[in-house]
């Protein structure tokens, strides 16, 4: 009986799971179109899930084992399954095979169903906790099935009430493994999650075969030219495609709010729920049926949408409140975490811009503030004339006047800042004491739109951009150097899709490569313990974890390092224009990476962020002193020994104060 | 962006300087060797500019002429070439930090002494003696008066080879410049006097030597005053009829205006405003002399804290703001505004400590920062956290060298626990607080509670301690700073009792502090002639009570400083206090209700007597060494500093050696009675090294 | 309702944007319930002053009515006209403009031509209903005044009314500016008129206009006493309350 | 008081002579009750140097040793000779100058000051054939000061049309004096308090395109009222220089207040009654506002804390219920009970408040040169001695937190009668 019933089974089952593959496929392309390549990608896959996936997921080693085994075990056994149950080659190897890739399987629900039995409040409940169920109900039917086909069952064992509640079990598990993977359930990551690693819109973040794949964190410009072309987000099908593909294929890990500083902070955001809701919206329906962490503050079910609704209502609910948008920080742990490496915050700037370009809505002083770039070309409104009043004295040579200089110092809106001010003087004074060839754009700077672009304002942003790209072309020079983590991550990964390509470094690798190159001598460092604040603008979107830290150690500090540190480093709060749209929660999040730094014991703690050292010396009562790289070095210089040859005596007489 | 208005840089002439925050010149009183810059002015200034100060006008009265004598006042001597070099140390030195540097050249003319150094002939336009230095003059040749403009020329070229930004030409402070000006002292009928132009015509001949010697990219200034306030004098109006003047010939690049004329005692006391006066008292003045210029005005006098410094700059009354006194207090003024650190700042309270010894050829000191003038001697202005153990020290008393040693020892980083007996502290500053015009002096307390509640120090009030509650805190050092009390039983006759129902005489802290109801007929005797016995009759005569304040000294209040005790006079005469001088008291006895008060000559031995109703007598501070000497034995060291360490700056030599037993120091009153600053240095000097 | 709006210029950099007092007009119109808001604005139309007319737009309009002028001509000929053509209940205005004469006269001239009341300085308007506006009149020292005034009415907007909210790029972009000609009327007195950037005039100190140099110098170094004022010793805690509260209600401070 | 000295030669020689049974009553008699100088019981002389001296005949202390001469009130005060200014009457003038004080509060304001003096500017400039200076007020007023203020013809209009914010009928009135007189000029001031206003709707209401935000005038020959006026325009950012019409809005400081003078102020009234007319504004008065939201430097009634303050929740109670600005000393703020951007003074933010309550502050002199520009200024103070109570206009001296709580009850209960009565 189980001979005619399991082809048909199967049949029917993937039959099923190709219409709803259709109707799946429909619901993403409800999206824009978006330029992918399908074959390439298609081929890029397996390399992708493999080894980039993996790479991820890998970081929890028990997942990471418990997901090869549940998955390889259900990958080969759903084939195999159709080859020797379907098509009837039961014979040799592959029932063998079978039976071996359901036990794995098996094995691997157990491990499933072991962490579904305290699930950590990350993890989402509802149709994920029959997950380790439908996995056993799979595995074991296949695997029971299977045995008569090897011969170590005769093939009639049982009678046909047994293999009647066989089949039953096994419809269960055909179920939610083939039909549920396209027609929703826990397993349409499977089949999401193929497709949204083939057709994801940064393939240059994955590996090939010709090296690592790159970070790819700059945003993608809008086209403002085109007058009928949409301004960021409004409804679902506003997304492309391939990003609706995406928020499909989350397995609702719950990674990405356990890293989450706004979540964190209470603020109302879970960028789980957040991808979820995109779901929701692309099918159309109320959040009711979600069943993981809320927004802070916001209870579940009062929130409904559709694929052509908008997302943001201009008032009252629709799908997500504005507030939740505003609270991210785009510090992109979230997406750093991502085992299926969803882009949130590409979404979230996404809908950002809508609301900004379309209704007018930033909230808080985000109005003002990009009124301010508008007007004078920096966030705080001050007089263009007044950028290089904090260097009175220092006489910083011009770019204006040198026409050349092999570096140029990017000032930033810190220039502004009394307490930036001493970081860039510091800076200053490292790189006349390294006889650094540098200039300075002085008055015409601007700010590089970083907060501008993070809000939302893509027009200010380009605007901002466009015309610092042609002061800058001005001017021939090597690199760019800045302390400022934004203007780093602006100018070297969002200007050249603009036109302007420049080699940029963060203050900390030029500094790092000054003293390898032996043009910096320090003194020995006599302070306390000494932690490092890893700015997420310079880590988890540059990459740059080891460059601070080297300057540290020539300094002679070791590092006290925190609990979250380097790519899993938790935000200041000071990005995306936080600090800004300023968002309550039930704390703030500087306060809690100051409590981080607190557990270390440091009596210091190292920063290379502009906002990063605002956000942290904002804290009362804090129990560490927040200081700049550059200003540690700075205080730290001594004259090189004589033999590498004497300093000049102009270099002495400049300004050698940090105030 | 806070304090817009004071960190926008400015232009003068080719210079720009960083903001809008000046030293204006003043005589330091640290030239030596015939006038040239030392290590010590050198580190004066280069701690102004280290601490971020824009410019720095050095050299108040610096001579540009051997026959205007430098010596008096210590004050820089450009006459001779010899001084290039010193400069070039001096410019580096602030260069290095961003700042800049100009000299103040004059020839003081009348307005100096000439019974010294080279017992010169002073000159002056029309040889009238000056009061305030008793000193005459002769009457200006024309000969004599091109030298001289020859000698300004010569001085700038001098501050330009040496490396300074600029000179300013003192047209002020009733110097020769000003001299030829005003009505007052020019009585010339000749080319150099009689009609304005000719009045102008020395101001002008010496701007246009100097202008032709130094060329146009160094920057010459002048400072001027705003208003002599002398009915023969020169007006607001007169002044900005010659700044106007001046300003037309495009050759002057900024204008420095200081209110008020200096000839006279009284007006002297304006020049330098103490803290009797109101904030900025003179700004109008110098708002109505940029009204009429193009120069950028420079302004100084009583203006102390950077709201206020920046309310003037942001109104635009004047383009730069002089905060001298400001930052003779503390250096750091900028840097602390910049750090966000501004109550940190020590805020000069207007006490003229620093003017006042200047006045009597003395270095400019500052009563409540010890380390101002002592950078050279490695005295610091921000005290490093040690490197060595951690200590307990207990400080007792909470005046002012009690207040410094626990907050010197706090920045070092021990555990400090301070004792003070009343319920507040300040110890003898709130006293003198206490007196009509002096409340302000209160501002040195102010800091030092500030300061000492961001160190986190255990502060005890209303607590007095004693040799149990110290010990009880096993103390690595003990400090006491327990001053003394007024000394009134020195002659029996006075009839002073511990007993205040039977005691005949009161002490000036009895009044200023309240304890005793002032009388309605107040007799006064003043043995010190300092700042405590005005105080206590301007206090009475404030309340209505008739005063006579007795001295045997040359005058009342003859120890108080120039700049000081003008307004004490100008507050007693016009209550009516008469002032006896040069008799003492001999003796105090009660007849019916009233007290009689015998006097005796000091010259003739003539008694009289006073009929009043209230005996107060000031006749200093007695130590307190009761706790001294109990706690002495229990020492390590006995109680006793090793002078030459103190002296040279040095740790003391007991603090590196081991022992259980705690160690002891006493400084300020409670060791001999002297003055604030005494306590303050005697403090810092020691406990920087704990 | 009408709004009317001009070209401003920002304080600090110069650049032409949306005249503060006229977004806030706006904004005060878009906060009335169920209000059909015209934007009109009379002047010349180039690059610059088209970007700071789509700033408006940007505060959700489809479009903008743009007469258009020469520059320095007279601007209440044709206002005027397209009022009186099609009368809104309630014109808006803001008190002044931050170009040109900026004398603040223009809504005062228009109400005066249409007959109509007119009120300045608003900060809010509360409701209007059955004909009549009520609204709150900002006074110096954040002092407000409630007022109702009869329609159709002129009003001008003081700078305590809510700020303007923000402009959007999207609906800037597309809104359109329909430009309608009037007759021109040239301003022939300003004409004659010389421009200078404003002089910087610092705030009157003390005026001591003593004649003797003593009373100068008396006069400058006082400090501030007042002199002659009531003191009341020995009073009780209520008869002191009770001459302060009559003071305060004297000078009408108490509300 | 005759000015003659009378000597009584006798009385003298007995003044001189310590040995004279009379010595003493005749010093007493002398010396207004006081001897100067006299022996004492134990035979050395007794002195009191404050009656040293006497008033001698021109006004001031004389002192004759020689003891010839001797007066009445020994060392006293100089006779207070506060001359009054020099009346200007201006009989027939030439032409009027007509000027609308904003009257703030019921009195001339600084500003109003100003453009009186601007109107005396105007009015003197040619002594041949001067001027005379009508101000224009309206309803109920406290000003004192008007002759000194330079007004020689004062139009007062009262009643309830004029009251609170009336701009139709203070037109009206406005059109009714300039048919009645036609005055060369109208000065009005370009202000906020109502000026601002009322001038513009006088121009457009007669036509005639007026000068605004004028801060300066100058004589012209070429102008056609022989005077032209610099103004700021722009937004304050540029000065236009024009001739000076017959309508000028101008603003503060435009010319020193008349200080010199004192003038008739005599009353005029208008020729015909106003008609009655019928108001298209309805005023319905002030709105409470919220005092925290006001800037300290900007607020009319200012309660302020100062180191005598104890019960802070008492304070803060208090300056809720007035409805006024918290502001402090700076010892309160030093002490950590007031934010620093409540400091009051010359350190601190310079107020302008038309009320200023001390509580507890005794008035260190960078805080009275912060509250300079004050109009009345309360203290609460324990210490009568201190210097805010000289400075202040009503001073009571006791328990602040007492009296504040009691200040409180009077205006609840105020507020209550007013509520039960409406």
């Amino acid at each position: 009986m189980l001979d005619t019933l399991l082809p048909i089974l199967i049949a029917a089952s993937l039959a099923l799971a190709v219409i709803g593959a259709w109707r799946r496929v429909r619901l993403w392309r409800q999206g824009r179109s978006a330029p992918v390549d399908l074959l390439k990608g298609l081929a890029a896959m397996p390399r992708r899930y493999l080894v980039d996936l993996h790479h991820v997921v890998a970081r929890d080693k028990v997942m990471s084992n418990t997901h090869v085994a549940t998955a390889g075990g259900f990958v080969a056994a759903a084939v195999l399954m159709v080859l020797v149950h379907g098509l009837g080659l039961a014979q040799g190897v592959l029932g063998w095979a079978l039976l071996a890739a359901s036990a794995t399987m098996f094995a691997g629900s157990c491990f499933v169903a072991r962490r579904r039995r305290n699930p950590p409040a990350r993890l989402s409940k509802g149709p994920w906790m029959r997950l380790p169920k439908s996995l056993m109900a799979f595995s074991l039917s296949i695997f029971a099935i299977t045995l008569p086909a090897v011969g170590l069952l005769p093939e009639d064992f049982g009678s046909w009430i047994l293999a009647l509640a066989l089949c039953t079990v096994l419809v269960w598990g055909l179920g939610e493994m083939v039909f549920g993977m396209t027609w929703g359930g826990p397993m349409k990551h499977a089949f999401a999650g193929a497709l949204h690693l083939a057709f994801h819109r940064r393939a240059e973040r994955f590996s090939t075969k010709g090296g690592e794949g790159n970070r790819s964190t700059g945003l993608k410009a809008l086209n403002l030219d085109d007058r009928d072309a949409p301004l960021g987000v409004e409804t679902p099908s506003d997304f492309t495609w391939n990003q609706l593909l995406g928020f499909d294929a989350c397995v609702q890990c719950g990674r990405c709010e356990a890293v989450c500083p706004a979540f964190a902070a209470g603020q109302p955001l879970n960028p789980k729920k957040l991808i979820q809701d995109m779901v929701v919206g692309m099918a159309g329906g109320s959040d009711a049926h979600y069943a993981g962490s809320p927004y802070p503050g916001k209870p579940v079910g009062e929130h409904e949408g559709s694929a052509d609704g908008p997302i943001v209502a201009r008032e009252g609910k629709a799908l997500v409140d504005a507030d939740t948008l505003w609270s991210c920080t785009t510090c992109r742990a979230c997406v750093e975490e991502c085992p299926m490496m969803i882009e949130h915050v590409d979404a979230i700037v996404d809908m950002r811009r809508f609301l900004t370009l379309e209704h007018g809505n930033t909230p808080n002083k985000g109005a003002e503030v990009l009124d301010n770039l508008i007007a004078t070309d920096n966030p705080g409104g001050f007089d263009p004339g007044a950028r290089m009043h904090w260097a009175a004295d220092l006489e910083l040579p011009l770019m204006r006047d040198l026409q050349q200089a092999e570096v140029l110092l990017w000032l930033g809106d810190g220039a502004y800042d009394m307490r930036n001010q001493r970081t860039l003087r510091s800076l200053v004074k490292v790189l006349r004491a390294a006889d650094v060839d540098f200039a300075v754009l002085g008055d015409e700077e601007r700010d590089s739109g970083d907060v501008a672009r993070r809000l939302g304002d893509e027009a200010t942003f380009q605007s901002l951009a466009k015309r610092n790209i042609a002061t800058l072309s001005k001017y021939r020079f090597k690199r760019i150097v800045t302390c400022d983590p934004h203007s780093f991550h602006v100018l070297g990964n969002e200007y050249g899709e603009l036109g302007g390509d420049y080699e940029v470094r963060h203050h900390s690798t030029f500094i790092a490569e000054l003293y390898d190159a032996g043009r910096l001598h320090f003194k020995p460092w006599k302070g306390g313990s000494v932690t490092y604040h890893d700015p997420c603008y310079l880590g988890r979107y540059n990459g740059e974890f080891e460059a601070p830290r080297n300057v540290l150690r020539a300094l002679g500090i070791e590092v006290a390092e925190m609990e979250r540190s380097g790519f899993r480093s938790r935000c200041c709060g000071g990005g995306g224009g936080a600090p800004i749209t300023d968002i309550p929660g039930k704390q703030r999040i500087p306060d809690m990476r100051m409590g981080d730094v607190r557990e270390t014991g440091a009596e210091l703690v190292a920063v290379g962020c502009p906002q990063c050292t605002a956000m942290l010396e904002g804290v009362v009562d804090a129990s560490a002193e927040v200081r700049d790289i550059a200003e540690l070095v700075a205080d730290a210089l001594i004259a090189a020994p004589a033999s590498t040859g004497e300093r000049s005596q102009t270099q002495e007489a400049q300004a050698a104060e940090v105030l | 962006m806070a304090f817009d208005a004071i960190f926008q840089p400015i232009q003068i002439g080719n210079l720009t300087i960083r903001n809008r925050v000046v030293s204006t010149a003043h005589a330091e009183v640290h030239a030596t060797d015939g006038g040239m810059t030392t290590d010590r002015y050198v580190k004066y200034y280069e701690e102004k500019a280290k601490g971020g100060c824009g410019l720095c006008i050095c050299g108040g009265s610096s001579v540009v002429s051997i026959d205007s004598p430098q010596g008096w006042w210590s004050s820089v001597n450009l006459s001779t070439d010899r001084i290039i070099p010193h400069f070039q140390n001096l410019a580096d030195a602030v260069h290095k930090h961003g700042g800049k540097i100009m000299i103040q050249i004059t020839h003081m003319g009348r307005r100096s002494r000439w019974d010294g150094f080279d017992w010169p002939t002073l000159v002056s336009p029309s040889g009238i003696r000056e009061p305030v230095h008793r000193s005459t003059c002769k009457t200006i040749e024309e000969e004599e008066i091109w030298r001289i403009i020859g000698d300004f020329a010569q001085a700038a070229r001098r501050a330009k080879e040496g490396g300074l930004d600029g000179v300013e030409l003192s047209a002020v402070h009733q110097h020769l410049v000003d001299q030829f000006w005003s009505p007052r002292v020019n009585k010339r009928t000749d080319q150099w006097g009689g009609s304005f132009e000719n009045r102008m015509r020395f101001g002008m001949e010496v701007l246009k030597a100097v202008r032709a010697e130094v060329g146009d990219d160094f920057v010459v200034g002048m400072r001027i005053c705003g208003d002599e306030f002398h009915p023969d004098g020169l007006s607001h109006d007169d002044m900005k009829q010659i700044a106007a003047y001046y300003d037309a010939t495009g050759k002057v690049d900024f204008f420095g205006v200081v209110g008020s004329g200096c000839d006279t005692h009284d007006t002297l006391a304006n020049v330098i405003p103490n803290m009797a006066y109101p904030p900025e008292p003179f700004l109008h003045l110098a708002a109505g002399i940029k009204e009429v210029v193009k120069a950028p005005v420079i302004h100084a006098q009583n203006i102390k804290d950077p709201n206020q410094a920046e309310r003037i700059l942001e109104g635009g009354y004047v383009d730069l703001v002089g905060m001298t006194r400001a930052h003779i207090a503390d250096p750091h003024l900028i840097a602390k505004i910049k750090m966000d650190q501004v109550d940190q700042i020590k805020q000069c309270v207007g006490a003229n400590y620093c003017i006042d010894r200047q006045y009597q050829g003395l270095d400019v000191l500052c009563i409540q920062n010890a380390a101002t003038s002592r950078e050279y001697m490695g005295l610091p202005h921000i005290i490093e956290q040690t490197e060595g153990k951690k200590r307990k020290v207990v400080v007792v008393g909470g005046g002012p060298g009690g207040m410094e040693a626990a907050r010197v020892a706090a920045e070092r980083g021990h555990d400090v626990t301070l004792f003070e007996a009343s319920d507040q502290l300040g110890g003898q500053i709130t006293t003198a607080a206490k007196a009509p015009q002096r409340d302000q002096i209160a501002g040195i307390t102010r800091w030092f509670q500030l300061e000492l509640d961001r160190l986190k120090v255990d502060q005890r009030l209303g607590s007095r301690a004693d040799e149990a509650t110290i010990l009880d805190l096993r103390p690595d050092i003990v400090v006491l700073a327990t001053g003394g009390r007024p000394y009134l039983e020195q002659h029996e006759e006075w009839g002073y009792s511990d007993n205040a129902e039977e005691s005949l005489v009161v002490s000036t802290w009895d009044i200023l502090n309240g304890k005793v109801e002032p009388g309605k007929n107040v007799l006064i005797y003043d043995a010190l002639c300092e700042f405590s016995g005005m105080s206590a009759a301007d206090y009475l005569a404030d309340k209505g009570a008739k005063v006579e304040i007795v001295t045997d000294d040359i005058k009342p209040g003859a120890a108080v400083g120039g700049t000081t005790f003008p307004t004490y006079y100008r507050s007693l005469y016009q209550k009516e206090v008469i002032m006896t001088s040069d008799m003492m008291l001999h003796k105090v006895y009660r007849e019916g209700d009233s007290l009689v008060a015998v006097l005796e000559n000091e010259y003739t031995g003539t008694q009289e007597e006073r009929v009043v109703d209230q005996v107060v007598v000031e006749n200093g501070v007695r130590p307190d060494e009761a706790l001294y000497y109990a706690l002495k034995d229990r020492s390590r060291n006995k109680g006793q500093v090793d002078l030459e360490a103190l002296y040279a700056i040095k740790p003391q030599p007991c603090l590196s050696e081991e022992g259980d037993e705690p160690l002891l120091f006493r400084l300020g009153d409670c060791t001999a009675p002297r003055n604030t600053h005494a306590a303050i240095y005697d403090a810092l000097r020691l406990c920087k090294d704990f | 309702m009408t709004v009317l709006v001009s070209v401003g210029r920002h304080p600090v950099t110069g650049r032409s944007r949306r005249a503060d007092q006229d977004a806030r007009g706006v904004e005060l119109a878009r906060t009335l319930p169920g209000a059909e808001i015209g934007l009109l604005h009379a002047g010349r139309l180039d690059e610059g002053n088209e970007a700071a007319l789509r700033g408006y737009l940007g505060m959700g309009f489809d479009a903008l009515t743009l007469i258009e002028q020469p520059e320095s001509s007279d601007a209440l000929p044709a206002l005027a006209e397209a009022l009186k053509a099609a009368p809104p209940q309630l014109v808006i205005a803001g008190e002044r403009a931050e170009q040109g004469e900026g004398s603040g006269l223009l809504p005062y001239l228009l109400a005066e031509r249409l007959g109509w009341p007119l009120v300045s300085g608003l900060a809010a308007v509360e409701e209007v209903s059955g004909g009549v506006a009520t609204v709150l009149q900002a006074l110096p020292r954040g002092q407000r005044r409630r007022l109702k005034v009869r329609l159709p009415a002129i009003v001008t907007v003081d700078a305590a009314a809510p700020a303007p909210r923000q402009s959007a790029f999207g609906p800037a972009q597309r809104g359109r500016l329909e430009v309608s000609e009037a007759p021109v009327a040239a301003d022939v007195e300003m004409a004659e008129w010389q421009f200078k950037p404003a002089r910087k005039r610092p705030k009157r100190l003390k005026i001591v206009k003593a004649a003797s140099a003593r009373d100068r110098f008396k006069a400058a170094a006082a400090k501030a006493e007042g002199g002659g004022g009531q003191v009341l010793t020995d009073v009780t805690a209520e008869q002191g309350a009770a001459a302060v509260y009559k003071l305060l209600k004297e000078e009408g401070v108490l509300r | 008081m005759s000015e003659i000295l009378r000597r009584d030669p006798r009385k003298e020689w007995i003044a001189r002579n310590r040995l004279h049974p009379q010595h003493l009553e005749v010093l007493a008699e002398l010396g207004g009750g006081a001897a100067s100088e006299w022996v004492g019981p134990n035979g050395l002389v007794r002195r009191n140097p404050h009656v040293v001296g006497f008033m001698g005949p021109n006004g001031l202390k004389r002192i004759d040793r020689s003891g010839v001469q001797q007066g009445a009130g020994g060392g006293g005060a100089a006779k207070a000779a506060t001359q009054s200014k020099p009346l200007v009457e201006i009989e027939s003038p030439a032409f009027l100058v007509a000027v609308v004080p904003d009257m703030a509060g019921g009195r001339l304001t600084g500003h109003d000051r100003d453009l009186l003096g601007l109107a005396r500017q105007l009015a003197d400039a040619d002594p041949a054939a001067p001027g005379a200076v009508l101000a224009v007020i309206f309803g109920e007023h406290k000003e004192d000061g008007f002759a000194e203020a330079g007004i020689d013809r004062l139009l007062h209009l009262d009643g309830p049309d004029v009251e609170g914010f009336a701009p139709e009928a203070r037109l009206g009135a406005l059109v009714a004096a300039e048919e009645a007189w036609t005055p060369r000029h109208w000065l009005i001031p370009d202000s906020k308090l109502g000026g601002a206003d009322l001038g513009r709707r006088l121009a457009a209401r007669l036509g005639e395109r007026p000068a605004t935000g004028v801060w300066q005038i100058e004589a012209s020959a070429e102008a056609d009222l022989g005077w032209s006026c610099t103004a700021r325009g722009a937004a304050g950012t540029l000065d236009i220089q024009r001739s000076l019409p017959r309508f000028a809005l101008a603003l503060a400081e435009c010319a020193e207040p008349v200080s010199d003078t004192r003038h008739a102020a005599s009353e005029l009234t208008l020729p015909q009654a106003l008609p009655a007319q019928l108001s298209r504004i309805e005023d319905l008065g002030q709105v409470a506002v919220d005092p925290a939201g006001v800037a300290l430097s900007e607020a009319e009634f200012i309660l302020s804390a100062g180191n005598g303050v104890r019960d802070w929740d008492g304070f803060h109670h208090a300056a809720e219920v007035l409805g006024a600005t918290e502001g402090a000393s700076r010892v309160a703020v030093d002490d950590g009970f007031m934010a620093r951007n409540r400091q009051v003074g010359a350190t601190g933010t310079w107020v302008t408040a038309r009320v200023y309550v001390a509580v507890g502050i005794s008035g260190a002199i960078q805080h009275l040169q912060g509250i300079q520009s004050c109009d009345k200024v309360v203290a609460i103070n324990m210490d009568p001695g201190c210097d805010m109570i000289k400075r202040a206009d009503l001073a009571v001296i006791g328990d602040s937190a007492k009296v504040l709580e009691a200040l409180v009850a009077l205006v609840e209960q105020a507020r209550e009668e007013k509520r039960n009565a409406a």
